[in-house]
């Protein structure tokens, strides 16, 4: 095989797997800190894509600006949905699982309500495609990926800067201990379901360019994240990341060399024996 | 308690008979297609249950639900065999097959297990998709035999067709009640007592001597060995296999029927799976908002009635008598 | 003395950097009561999981009457009639007492699985001897009034004397209870300290892991001293009393903790 | 007390069971119910909705026009929708509610060739006319059984037949599907056109339906340097992000498929310099390529009155009106009769396309097929540009080398 089409290959990887991360490392979060199994984080991201779509598209904002709202708004959503459906299961992960169904239920009816059931899509902000030793990609898709990388550190630099961010990190690894220190359990749950739709938004509106949306997309990509979560432990951050690179490497390679459905076998079977062999994944802690 | 326990076999026995003479009330084909359904479904979400006896939540049932189905329809299409003899044998093979699957995963416990079990319940999914030969790929399995006629002397002979409602009907009900029942007195047993002994407290069971592992794995067997069932049922009736019907979308509405009917007690699912069904049928004309109706029903149930829908009577009848009391005070 | 019924030999185990034990060897005793008393963080809950097979040990072997049993899962144990309580209460919260010590019998119940499945009456006759067997054992630690509580709603007291029952309730020959004294009220202790002697007096060993030492020293006819992972002293409780060592890298405490409750 | 504590859950089912007896009712003589059974929710929404809008929108037409009068008596139609979801139970259920409980005889749907293996028996035992939409060819004994729409054999051979009078230098294919039943007879259709067509098949893939990121797939296509890359059965969505993403590639050549190209989509989505010399066969753009006066009226209406065009909407308006057609001709709205009028050899009905036959017989053994000719165009600079029509008379042969004959 040709060297461009190797690079090729690691550069689509690359791409995949930054997209993941940025949606994943919500998944994470809601997960270390509540517990919550959230199958409705695919649908935040489909609401994230729709509102920039809402913004950019129907009210003529500019794009950023548009993405930015988003983020907000979902972000608010996200802290309501935990206000209202997820505080009365806290801890407990079938019935909040089961919840989040229902929520992905609701997301998914009121964006066909909203928007129609057609694919939608949003002009390409940054036009124009970059040939990197033979491996071309569209600058867009550079961007997205430059985007989320800005956004994983900023959020990385808020945990371990700010004082709430602290607090989450508390919170994540001993809930009981960081109440004891004080800690508002119900603030630490807001932010990190807030700050988590808020990731899982950016994904969307990043991607809503790139590629298309429709209300039924969300599912799919949940699972996906929940792979790369479990891989990377569950609980721990950084482990998602590297997670989500392998997985975006190996829907690339498998995907190119064998055929798609492989790629998608190798995801659940890495996915199981990881939890059989290393229950605690790639970076977690026993 | 004696007396209690009477009014409880005759409630059910009342009931049992209901069933049966329901195609006596209910003439329209589409309805006793509808129950004909709920009943299979029933069977999959009780023994889907049967699992959560031990705390673990299985993804991997429905999957095991469809290998029943693939299993039973491949016997009787490749070799030929009557769906008497590939019915049973079906549910052995995704018996068997289920050891392979939940062996790994007991390593687990808790969330851990429930991705684990997608996950291998995923890749055995992806398989049917994958191998053309036999399982027909994403096209699956079509013009799947249909169970042959029932020929006892001296009785009309029972056929079944595209054509026929009611004796699907009946072959569907009784093994619903057959599997219930097996699996009622399954729960009363022994089993059930080390189930709920191994649901508290994994390590204390196994310091009072219990071995865990093996009867985690007979219960998983077991429950899958009906899911089994009633995707063979399943296969046979409809007569078509499509793999994307096992994807985790019926598995998460499995898991719903459960929960929301209430995991806690035996009738829970039963209660739950008819509640949906019936709920999905009535809302047709606003296919639109079913998903939305789902979502409310079990917000609702969930932040209301933790135990689910089964603890419904029991948290209104107070009400009611509180409220003929009041009535008989005035 | 003849030989010993559990041998621990050069057990070392460590946690990633730490050592929690290291190179600690002891034997217990047919038919005697063994204390082992350390400060917290001696690894003394540490050595029980080792040697129930909880973690294998780093380095070492533990052996009961003669057989390697280093590693082996807790079921075997109880085949061999190793049972044990534990420091945190855990209990099946969900049943009730008298479930529970039925369930503790596990090994010694001959109910079949069939004869479970459809009520036969040769199983009928089973079960009422697990019942009468069960009620005796309630009686024994004094919790028949308590039998159709549910487990978690029994007061702290009783939570770990269902925790020792159930021990009992596997019908071991060596006893392992891990601080099964400590936060009891003074009657409970005596109570639960008569229990331990009348087990003793029906040929069961008993190794006991305290922090209260004032509970401790009255019912045992040995105690080893556990001090960093090590074993620091060994002796009647009149010796371990006088013992410098241990007066300084511990008794403080114990008193402390046994006083104020 | 407690008996009734334990019975309520059940007693409360069976009661509601009970309660639906009087469901079926009877439905007045001088309405004609026209049963519509397709996925108008969940992920296949997309394609089920349009076709249920066209059908509505013939339906109010035809009652707008007076309805249809037979043996002096008018009747008016009414169109009744049940969802499928694209799933076999829910679509049996919907099929039984339609046929005994609505009392329908004509029916509209599935699209899935799958589900409609079940349901066929169904329609044909109880004589309800059924206009089906799969991409599966009829076979002889379905005298029930009508295609509504063109299929993959008219479509595919049609399309590759154009792509190459357009360009002749084009001898090697990549052939992509969407992993699913449809995916696959078109694919099947695709190999075989090529074959007789003497192109050479370099790949031949299937995706997954739900796959938007086609980096990978293009990464293992392009190194082997088709002429052209040939998709089947995908969303119009789908379709052109393909494109795009093939052109950021640098794939400069050709790309084509056959069913659902939607010019509008192509140029919001790709853009109109990498849709330039894109060929649409069989486009939604009913107005941009009206062939007849009506077809364009209808296009408008619809636009008007949905705010949207969509693929295949106005071959369900086609169906009214060969039904009302057969109707007419039988003077009866009994189905039977209708099917009777619609076999007799020469019968020709109306449609957005103008006069249209049942054809097929010679490919197989069936008159099934409704003869609408397959206007095409090609993306020029932003615009779709008509290039012509192909008519039935112009597409047997290119079946008959679809078929490998």
């Amino acid at each position: 095989m040709e060297l461009s089409t190797f690079l090729q290959m690691f550069v689509n990887g690359t791409m995949i797997g930054s997209q993941l991360a940025l949606f994943a490392t919500g998944l994470t979060l809601v997960y270390g800190i509540m517990l919550i199994i959230n199958f409705a984080h695919g649908e935040l991201y489909m609401l994230g894509a729709f509102a920039v779509f809402f913004f950019c598209e129907q009210l003529g904002l500019n794009y950023f600006l548009s993405l930015i709202l988003a983020m907000i708004v979902v972000g608010l959503i996200g802290i309501a949905a935990e206000r209202i459906f997820f505080k009365p299961l806290r801890g407990q992960h079938i019935p909040s699982f089961v919840m989040s169904c229902g929520l992905a239920f609701m997301f998914q009816v009121a964006a066909v309500l909203t928007f129609g059931i057609k694919d939608k899509a949003i002009d390409s902000v940054f036009p124009g495609v970059v040939n990197i030793l033979g491996a071309s990609v569209s600058v867009e898709r550079l961007m997205v990926s430059l985007i989320s990388a800005v956004l994983i550190i900023g959020f990385y630099i808020f945990l371990l800067r700010s004082r709430y961010g602290r607090a989450m990190r508390a919170v994540m690894q001993d809930p009981d201990a960081a109440a004891l220190q004080g800690v508002s359990i119900n603030q630490v749950c807001s932010l990190g379901i807030g700050i988590g739709a808020a990731l899982a938004a950016a994904a969307g509106g990043l991607l809503a360019p790139v590629f298309i949306f429709n209300p039924w997309m969300g599912p799919v990509l949940t699972w996906e994240g929940f792979i790369v979560v479990c891989l990377g432990g569950k609980t721990s951050l950084p482990g998602t990341l590297l997670a989500a690179f392998i997985l975006g490497y190996i829907k690339s390679f498998v995907t190119t060399l064998v055929d798609p459905v492989a790629a998608l076998m190798c995801g659940a079977a890495i996915l199981g024996l990881i939890l059989t062999l290393r229950p605690q994944g790639l970076l977690g802690h026993e | 308690m004696n007396s209690n326990n009477r009014t409880k076999w005759i409630s059910l026995i009342a009931v049992v008979i209901l069933l049966f003479l329901i195609p006596l009330f209910v003439k329209s084909p589409y309805w006793m297609l509808v129950l004909t359904l709920m009943w299979i479904h029933i069977i999959v979400a009780e023994s889907f249950r049967y699992i959560v006896t031990t705390g673990e939540y299985s993804f991997a049932h429905v999957p095991l639900m469809g290998m029943g189905g693939y299993a039973s329809a491949l016997l009787a299409m490749k070799l030929g065999l009557s769906f008497w003899l590939a019915l049973p044998l079906g549910v052995l093979i995704a018996a068997l097959i289920s050891i392979i699957i939940y062996y790994p995963c007991l390593k687990t416990t808790g969330t851990f297990f429930f991705f684990a079990s997608f996950a291998f319940g995923e890749v055995m999914r992806l398989c049917w998709v994958r191998f053309r030969v036999p399982f027909g790929g994403v096209g699956g399995l079509r013009d799947i035999p249909r169970p042959d006629a029932i020929n006892i002397p001296g009785l009309p002979t029972v056929e079944f067709t595209f054509l026929t409602h009611v004796p699907y009907y009946y072959l569907m009900l009784v093994f619903m009640l057959f599997s219930l029942l097996i699996m009622y007195l399954l729960e009363r047993s022994r089993l059930g007592a080390i189930a709920a002994a191994v649901k508290e407290s994994k390590v204390l069971a196994s310091f009072v001597g219990i071995r865990v592992w093996w009867y985690e794995m007979v219960i998983f067997v077991i429950a899958s060995a009906f899911a089994a069932l009633g995707g063979s049922l399943y296969a046979h009736y409809t007569t078509l296999l499509v793999p994307i019907e096992f994807y985790w979308g019926l598995g998460i509405y499995v898991c719903i029927w459960a929960v929301v009917g209430g995991t806690g007690h035996f009738a829970g699912p039963i209660v739950g799976t008819i509640v949906f069904s019936l709920v999905r049928e009535f809302l047709r004309p606003i296919p639109q908002l079913v998903p939305m109706v789902y979502g409310l029903i079990l917000a609702a149930t969930l932040a209301f009635l933790p135990e689910g829908l089964i603890s419904l009577p029991s948290k209104i009848l107070p009400w009611i008598e509180k409220g003929l009391a009041k009535v008989k005070e005035r | 003395m003849s030989t010993p019924l559990l041998e621990v030999r050069n057990i070392t185990k460590r946690f990633g950097g730490l050592t929690a034990i290291s190179r600690l060897s002891f034997d217990i005793y047919q038919g005697e009561i063994a204390g082992l008393i350390g400060p917290n963080g001696a690894g003394k809950t540490t050595l029980f999981n080792v040697i129930t097979g909880f973690y294998p040990p780093t380095e070492g072997k533990v052996f009961y009457k003669g057989e390697d049993i280093t590693g082996f899962k807790p079921h075997q144990l109880v085949k061999r009639r190793i049972g044990r309580s534990f420091q945190l209460t855990a209990l099946f919260d969900n049943l009730s007492v008298f479930q529970s010590v039925v369930m503790s019998q596990h090994l010694h119940t001959e109910v079949g699985f069939w004869g479970s499945l459809f009520h036969t009456p040769g199983n009928h006759e089973k079960e009422k001897a697990t019942e009468a067997k069960t009620m005796e054992i309630l009686k024994f630690t004094g919790m028949e009034t308590q039998r159709d509580v549910l487990a978690k709603n029994l007061s702290h007291g009783y939570q770990k004397t269902l925790n020792f029952t159930m021990a009992i309730g596997t019908e071991p020959e060596l006893l392992m209870l891990d601080e099964p004294l400590c936060a009891l009220s003074p009657e409970r202790v005596t109570a639960i300290q008569d229990l331990i002697r009348t087990a003793r007096d029906k040929g069961v060993t008993v190794l006991v892991i305290e922090h209260n030492m004032k509970a401790l020293f009255p019912i045992c006819d040995r105690i080893m001293v556990l001090d960093a992972g090590m074993k620091i002293a060994e002796g009647t409780p009149k010796e371990i009393g006088e013992n410098s060592k241990v007066i300084e890298a511990y008794l403080g405490g114990a008193i402390d903790v046994s006083d104020g409750r | 007390m407690a008996l009734i504590k334990k019975l309520l859950p059940l007693l409360v089912v069976v009661a509601l069971i009970i309660a639906i007896i009087p469901g079926c009712a009877a439905k007045p003589p001088e309405v004609i119910k026209i049963g519509i059974a397709e996925p108008v929710s969940g992920g296949w929404a997309a394609w089920g909705v349009p076709v249920d809008r066209g059908a509505r929108l013939a339906i109010d037409d035809v009652n707008a026009a007076g309805g249809i009068t037979i043996g002096g008596k008018t009747y008016t139609l009414e169109a009744v929708t049940e969802d499928t979801e694209a799933d076999s139970a829910i679509a049996m259920a919907a099929f039984k509610k339609l046929i005994y409980d609505h009392e329908v005889g004509y029916l509209l749907g599935p699209m899935s060739s799958a589900i409609n293996a079940i349901v066929q028996p169904l329609c044909e035992a109880n004589e309800v006319l059924q206009l089906f939409h799969g991409s599966f060819p009829p076979t002889p004994d379905d005298y029930y059984n009508f295609r509504g729409t063109l299929i993959g054999e008219q479509y595919g051979s049609a399309a590759y037949a154009i792509l190459l009078q357009l360009n002749p230098e084009i001898k090697t294919v990549a052939l992509l599907n969407r992993d699913e039943e449809g995916g696959w007879i078109n694919q099947e259709v695709a190999r075989n056109v090529c074959n007789a067509l003497g192109l050479e098949i370099v790949l031949d893939e299937f995706l997954d339906p739900h796959e938007e990121d086609f980096y990978p797939i293009l990464t293992k296509i392009l190194p082997l340097e088709p002429d052209f890359i040939g998709m089947g059965m995908i969303a119009p969505g789908y379709h052109a992000l393909l494109v795009k993403q093939a052109r950021e590639l640098g794939y400069t050549k050709p790309l084509l498929a056959p069913t659902g190209s939607d010019t509008a989509i192509m140029l919001d989505i790709a853009g109109a310099e990498a849709s330039e010399g894109m060929l649409a066969v069989g486009t939604a753009d009913y107005i941009g390529l009206a062939i007849t006066p009506l077809m364009k009226d209808v296009g408008e209406r619809y636009l008007a009155r949905y705010g949207t065009q969509d693929a295949w909407s106005l071959e369900y308006y086609n169906n009214i009106l060969y039904i009302k057609a057969g109707m007419e001709a039988a003077d009866s709205i009994d189905p039977t009769e209708v099917v009777k009028v619609w076999r007799t050899p020469g019968f020709t009905m109306p449609s957005v396309y103008g006069e249209v036959r049942w054809v097929g017989e010679e490919f197989w053994g069936i008159n099934s097929i409704a003869s609408c000719p397959l206007p095409y165009a090609q993306i020029q600079s932003g615009k779709e540009v008509v290039l012509g029509v192909l008519t039935w008379e112009d597409m047997k042969p290119l079946i008959s080398a679809a078929l490998g004959e």
